[in-house]
């Protein structure tokens, strides 16, 4: 007995658990693991709506834009984060604080 | 209870199950058959006879991101392109092949420039030649980090 | 019968795994597990019936990103895997002070009855159930990304071109 | 849409006593026969990846004029199970700085990442597990699973070298995805279905209508997929994350006993299911060369002996090209990938697109014929 309630309630399971990854760890690059997650569940949301209520496939498009964008996201994100250990020797993100290095 | 139509991914799921079991069982059995005698020389790292120094696990050079950098966007690019590659013949018999030749080759050539800028400012090769990236000074960090 | 399974296995490995980033330590073990729950994720959109973005997300995560992160922890440094213990708790009061709680917990109520009224005017919809009825998406996915969403589907290269290029002028090795 | 095993099973008479036998629950009936099939696939992959061992060995002491084994068994054919034994009763030792969690789970990731492609493997018209209708797309999704298990074996352990060959091994794995998927994308191109069934459907009747000889875009893609897939599976001159020589056999230098069986068993059966993927993609598949109407289990058993038959002799090729060809050092192996299988994969790519629209999906044989 699957329900759109059912998806709904573990795409906000996996939003909550991706807020608390991103708020209680000090590694960057964790930070990132909870963004991901953050994106997963929205996505989530987007093709369980497509198949309970609108039945067509907007949702999937939606979703595979949101995979498209996380994807770049990931790969500049990361990129940032490898310059700024190389520049700051550490990854740790209260040494992030000024603009320039 | 009809067989629904999700049944089709049913082999998937069983598929992935039995490797889990092939797995347990070979691991299950060599634990069984196995002579256990763990001395303490056999568990270190193998280093050719050396005593291995310091963890392995130290920072690497940045060209193995690189390549994982232009895998991702290339495999995306790729997605993409599946379903359009797949109703490529339908529109075809249906007269409008020109179109979406073009929304096909628009979209690729945006990414080939991608490749062909990575090639031009030398990310592509794996020894990196310095030269190309001389041109602005920057403050670098004291250490040298690379493997 | 099947749908259900394959719904409780990867609702369970989802939430499992996403909880288990939250509380390992080490974040090689995190990014395992986030690993874990994007699988589980892609089988729950298998028994939405989507079965091409079912695949895309195995295919992209899974081949693609977290292999990206496991490079990236490696080229941060491997010395301080294991983070400090760090609870979440102990954080609240250097969060910010009485006001800005309460101004949070009534954002919060406002956000909440906003959703249920909105679950509740779904009313029919709700109580469909999946019934697992799952017809091929690829050529209608195909179809609409070439006539309606052709901007979208255009735009997302000119996208993937500037994180390719952005990307790789920031990790370029610098001149040491 | 998806026809499976049991769908296809369903046309004959005695399916239907098995029908009433089982009553209503259908569902424990189409379970049960997807079991039994799985089964037979898994054990028919895990002897096929046995052999290839005992294949490899006796086809380059062939090479090196020189008699591969013989002891065991005639002509050494049962050299295999006698590795396997060996492997099994080997002691399993694990290094103590190693990441124990990982390092167990590494073995199972490359072997889950193998067999989970055995489900859409296009055995015969009938006996493919499930036809999926993304299957090729899902093939090479799976299959990316072996890179992350590469990379958490080179990294488990804890030590220099498998530290090293992992982290090649991972980035050469990925980088050689890149042509492998672009070529997949030119066939998806020329059949116009991502299913393994009408792909290999669409290339019925005499060998000109094969994949291959249908435009010469094709035909070059057929040599970048099988060299990509070559680099993709650490065989012959791609093999240095494995090189004996330099990495003391990279990612897997810490494993022993039974989990290196697995990721030698993986590897084995990933070569396997690659050359069949090719054949099925690019040489007409489990085609009869001669038209055939009447469907009955002799033609599906027909069908899976030549399926078996040309990745077989694929399989050769691969065992060929590994004694013959120096190894390649990591930069020209790069190099290779990214400037040179890549730009052609995209050109053969933008060739078949445009030979489709211009000459409205015709193979070449087709326009010589004139029709």
């Amino acid at each position: 007995m699957i329900t759109l309630a059912s998806y709904l309630v573990i795409s906000m399971i996996l939003f909550l658990v991706g807020i608390m990854v991103m708020l209680s760890r000090k590694n960057i690059v964790a930070i990132l693991l909870g963004i991901e997650l953050i994106l997963n569940a929205a996505a989530l949301n987007f093709v369980a709506y497509s198949k309970f209520v609108t039945n067509n496939l907007d949702g999937h498009i939606f979703s595979l834009f949101i995979i498209v964008i996380a994807a770049a996201e990931a790969a500049v994100g990361l990129a940032i984060v490898i310059r700024f250990f190389q520049l700051k020797e550490t990854i740790h993100i209260d040494e992030a604080t000024q603009l320039r290095n | 209870m009809t067989s629904t139509q999700i049944d089709g991914l049913m082999p998937v799921v069983i598929m992935m199950g039995l490797a889990v079991l092939l797995f347990l069982g070979g691991h299950f059995a060599s634990v069984l058959l196995s002579r256990k005698k763990p001395t303490q020389l056999k568990q270190t790292a193998y280093e050719c006879g050396e005593i291995p120094v310091g963890s392995a696990w130290s920072a690497f050079n940045i060209r193995f991101y690189v390549v994982g950098l232009i895998f991702i966007i290339f495999d995306v690019e790729s997605v993409l392109m599946f379903p359009v590659a797949t109703i490529f013949n339908e529109m075809n018999a249906m007269g409008e092949g020109v179109y979406i030749l073009l929304v096909f080759l628009s979209f690729i050539s945006v990414l080939i420039e991608g490749i062909a800028y990575c090639w031009r400012k030398g990310d592509l090769d794996w020894v990196k030649s310095y030269q190309v990236s001389a041109r602005k000074s920057v403050v670098t960090p004291s250490k040298k980090v690379s493997v | 019968m099947f749908l259900d399974i394959l719904f409780l296995g990867s609702a369970l490995l989802t939430v499992v795994s996403a909880i288990l980033v939250l509380t390992t330590r080490n974040i090689m073990h995190s990014c395992i597990f986030l690993l874990g729950s994007l699988i589980g994720i892609a089988g729950l959109y298998a028994t939405l019936g989507a079965d091409f973005v079912a695949v895309t997300q195995v295919m992209v995560y899974v081949g693609g990103i977290v292999i990206l992160m496991l490079f990236a922890v490696m080229l941060t440094g491997g010395k301080d895997f294991v983070s400090k213990a760090q609870s979440l708790l102990g954080l609240m009061p250097t969060m910010g002070n009485a006001w800005s709680y309460g101004v949070g917990g009534l954002v919060a109520v406002v956000f909440l009855l906003t959703n249920v009224q909105l679950l509740s005017r779904l009313g029919a919809m709700a109580q469909k159930k999946n019934d697992g009825s799952f017809e091929s998406t690829v050529n209608k996915i195909g179809h609409l990304l070439v006539k309606d969403h052709v901007l979208a589907f255009e735009l997302s290269s000119v996208l993937l071109l500037g994180a390719l290029v952005g990307a790789a002028i920031i990790a370029r090795p610098r001149k040491q | 849409m998806n026809e499976t095993v049991v769908t296809y099973l369903a046309q004959y008479e005695f399916f239907d006593y098995l029908t009433a036998f089982f009553g209503e629950n259908s569902l424990l009936l189409t379970t049960i026969i997807f079991f039994v099939f799985a089964g037979i696939f898994v054990a028919v992959a895990a002897t096929i990846g046995g052999l290839g061992t005992y294949a490899e060995r006796k086809i380059s002491a062939d090479i090196q004029m020189r008699m591969g084994p013989n002891r065991v068994g005639p002509f050494g054919i049962l050299q295999f199970l006698a590795d396997g034994v060996k492997m099994i009763t080997k002691e399993d030792v694990m290094p103590r700085t190693a990441d124990k969690f990982l390092f167990y789970l590494a073995p199972l990731m490359c072997l889950v990442g193998v067999f989970a492609t055995l489900a859409v493997f296009p055995v015969s018209s009938g006996f493919t597990l499930v036809d999926l209708n993304v299957g090729v797309f899902y093939l090479i999704a799976i299959s990316s699973l072996v890179g992350v298990g590469v990379f958490l074996g080179g990294y488990a352990s804890n030590s220099k070298w498998s530290m090293l060959g992992g982290m090649r091994g991972a980035s050469q794995i990925i980088s050689y995805e890149i042509p492998v998927t672009i070529s997949v994308l030119t066939i998806t191109l020329l059949a116009g279905s991502m299913s393994f069934g009408n792909i290999v459907a669409k290339q019925e009747g005499f060998l000109t209508n094969w994949f291959v000889f249908h435009n010469p875009f094709a035909f070059i893609a057929f040599f970048v997929y099988f060299v990509g897939a070559l680099a993709e599976t650490n065989r012959a001159p791609f093999d240095l994350p494995e090189a004996e020589s330099e990495l003391v056999s990279g990612y897997h230098t810490e494993y022993t006993g039974m989990r290196f069986g697995f990721f030698a068993l993986a590897e084995y059966i990933e070569v396997f299911v690659v050359s069949g993927v090719a054949a099925a993609l690019f040489l007409g598949g489990y085609n009869l060369p001669v038209k055939v109407e009447i469907d009955m289990i002799p033609i599906q058993l027909v069908q899976i002996s030549i399926i078996v038959g040309k990745s077989l002799a694929l399989y050769y090729v691969v065992i060929w090209v590994r004694w013959t060809f120096p190894r390649l050092r990591v930069d020209q192996l790069m190099s290779i990938c990214w400037k040179y299988l890549t730009p052609i994969a995209i050109f053969n790519l933008v060739g078949c697109a445009i030979w489709m629209v211009v000459f409205k999906g015709q193979s070449m044989a087709q326009l010589l014929m004139g029709h």
